[in-house]
């Protein structure tokens, strides 16, 4: 770990703030906190008269109250990578993305902090036994839906197969 | 030229200060002098309308007026292996630069698509003076 | 929230001096100010109990007693597209970053058990005041 | 030894100064303190007479007159799982570290034939005093 060199004095030591308070060391006192939705624009004069709080800029948002000169950047949706708004951001919540329809998610980390959004296989051919979701994709029947016949991975229509291949699962089609 | 970045420079966690001022999506230069320089992107894909590319490449550049043409400072380029899900690529370039007052510092990449803009802690530009 | 990792402050190369301090995982902020933060960590794969992940991600954290949550300064997020032989993948990240007296700064990775401690001058921490 | 790489110290964006001279591949430091040392070194491939590597190193190097082995101060290593086609893969490192004056400051890399020389804004070196 290394660091750099300044010259600096000793703070004195301080009394935990009362709850709803917090210590402004440039006001070497207890404030009061702001709350959520604000940020602290001056800090109080005298524990009695309260902080400066403003709004939290547009574009910005505090979740909690507290005592920071200025609000956190809201996220935005990564609409390139199909992603979707679920909820906007507003002064006291950060904004909160989905998939588009038709997509559901890949997580990139355990947390899914980061996660892209994948297109819902079609389950041609098959019953859904779920269909796709926000979370997870579709899943598909293992068999084939009447007058489907099995090729290899994929269900094809029987009035696409050839006689010489005909299987019982397209005999009307083909007798 | 290059696709150039725009940046946020009041919100969040972006500042200026020092009269080191943002403008036309270029830092500029308030006083002659060597600076660290640095610019972090973090590119992902896929994307809708960009095809899978094979690299991805970041530039800090300079533009100044007793030159009519960009001077690319730093350069980082990538070629990328990852396959068709999912894929991020953080680039990280920082260096000592020596800069004239008025010169200005941008950002250029190779495809704008792809760079991740989402988080402002994942993709960040600066420079101080030592 | 993602694991905080640890550090030697004394022995080797590390060091810490000017009240800059190093306590329960966080260097500890001794003015206000603004300063360079930098952190590079290697991750490195397969290990034992893991399963090989797709992604890495480093995170630069400040945690300040103004605000109940941390805040996320720095991300370096990086898929993975190595199979299952040894892999290494270094993710430095560094900027300019405003801070108060007293506020703590981490490093948080996604997976600890594929942090590469083995040598210091491979996964490193810091920061300095400009 | 691992090769060091040679750097060029006066024409393009290459300068010293303060007494920071460059010297049989070095940098040599004027003054005791702590220095904030960094470089990047992009690498690429194929190249001709070299079988294309599995990963690619960078490390920078102190050599002191009070100890007769150099030091690895910082070291980025990168597993390669690009094919056979061409490929890139720069490195950057950056970090605080305690110097005396006299000592020398190199960078090493894992294969020389492998890095891109070819322009100044793609592999770089530098050191400042805080």
């Amino acid at each position: 770990v290394l660091v750099q060199p300044l010259h600096l004095r000793r703070h004195p030591t301080r009394e935990p703030c009362p709850a709803g308070m917090n210590w402004i060391e440039s006001a070497h006192q207890c404030c009061r906190q702001c709350p959520a939705g604000t940020f602290l624009s001056k800090p109080c004069t005298s524990p009695e008269n309260g902080s400066e709080c403003r709004p939290c800029p547009a574009g910005t948002f505090r979740t909690q109250p507290n005592t920071l000169r200025e609000c956190q950047a809201c996220y935005e949706c990564d609409r390139q990578a199909f992603q979707s708004v679920l909820s906007n951001c507003s002064a006291t919540s950060n904004v909160a993305c989905g998939c588009e329809p038709g997509r559901f998610r890949v997580c990139l980390d355990k947390q899914c902090s980061e996660f892209s959004c994948r297109k819902c296989q079609p389950c041609t051919g098959r019953l859904i036994q779920r269909p796709c979701s926000e979370a997870q994709d579709t899943l598909c029947d293992s068999s084939c839906k009447p007058d489907f016949y099995k090729e290899g991975d994929e269900c094809r229509p029987c009035h696409t197969i050839t006689l010489d291949t005909c299987g019982n699962e397209c005999q009307e089609v083909c007798g | 030229h290059l696709p150039i970045l725009q940046w946020e420079d009041k919100r969040g966690l972006a500042f200026t200060k020092n009269n080191l001022s943002y403008s036309s999506n270029a830092l500029v230069i308030p006083v002659s002098g060597d600076y660290y320089v640095y610019a972090q992107v973090t590119f992902r894909g896929p994307v809708e309308s960009s095809h899978n590319p094979n690299s991805v490449t970041e530039i800090i550049t300079k533009v100044t007026d007793s030159y009519p043409e960009p001077t690319q400072l730093l350069t980082g380029t990538k070629t990328l292996s990852e396959n068709s899900n999912g894929w991020f690529q953080p680039i990280y370039l920082g260096a000592v630069v020596s800069l004239e007052v008025g010169d200005k510092l941008m950002v250029n990449v190779s495809d704008i698509k792809l760079v991740d803009y989402t988080k402002e802690h994942k993709t960040f530009f600066g420079a101080f003076l030592l």
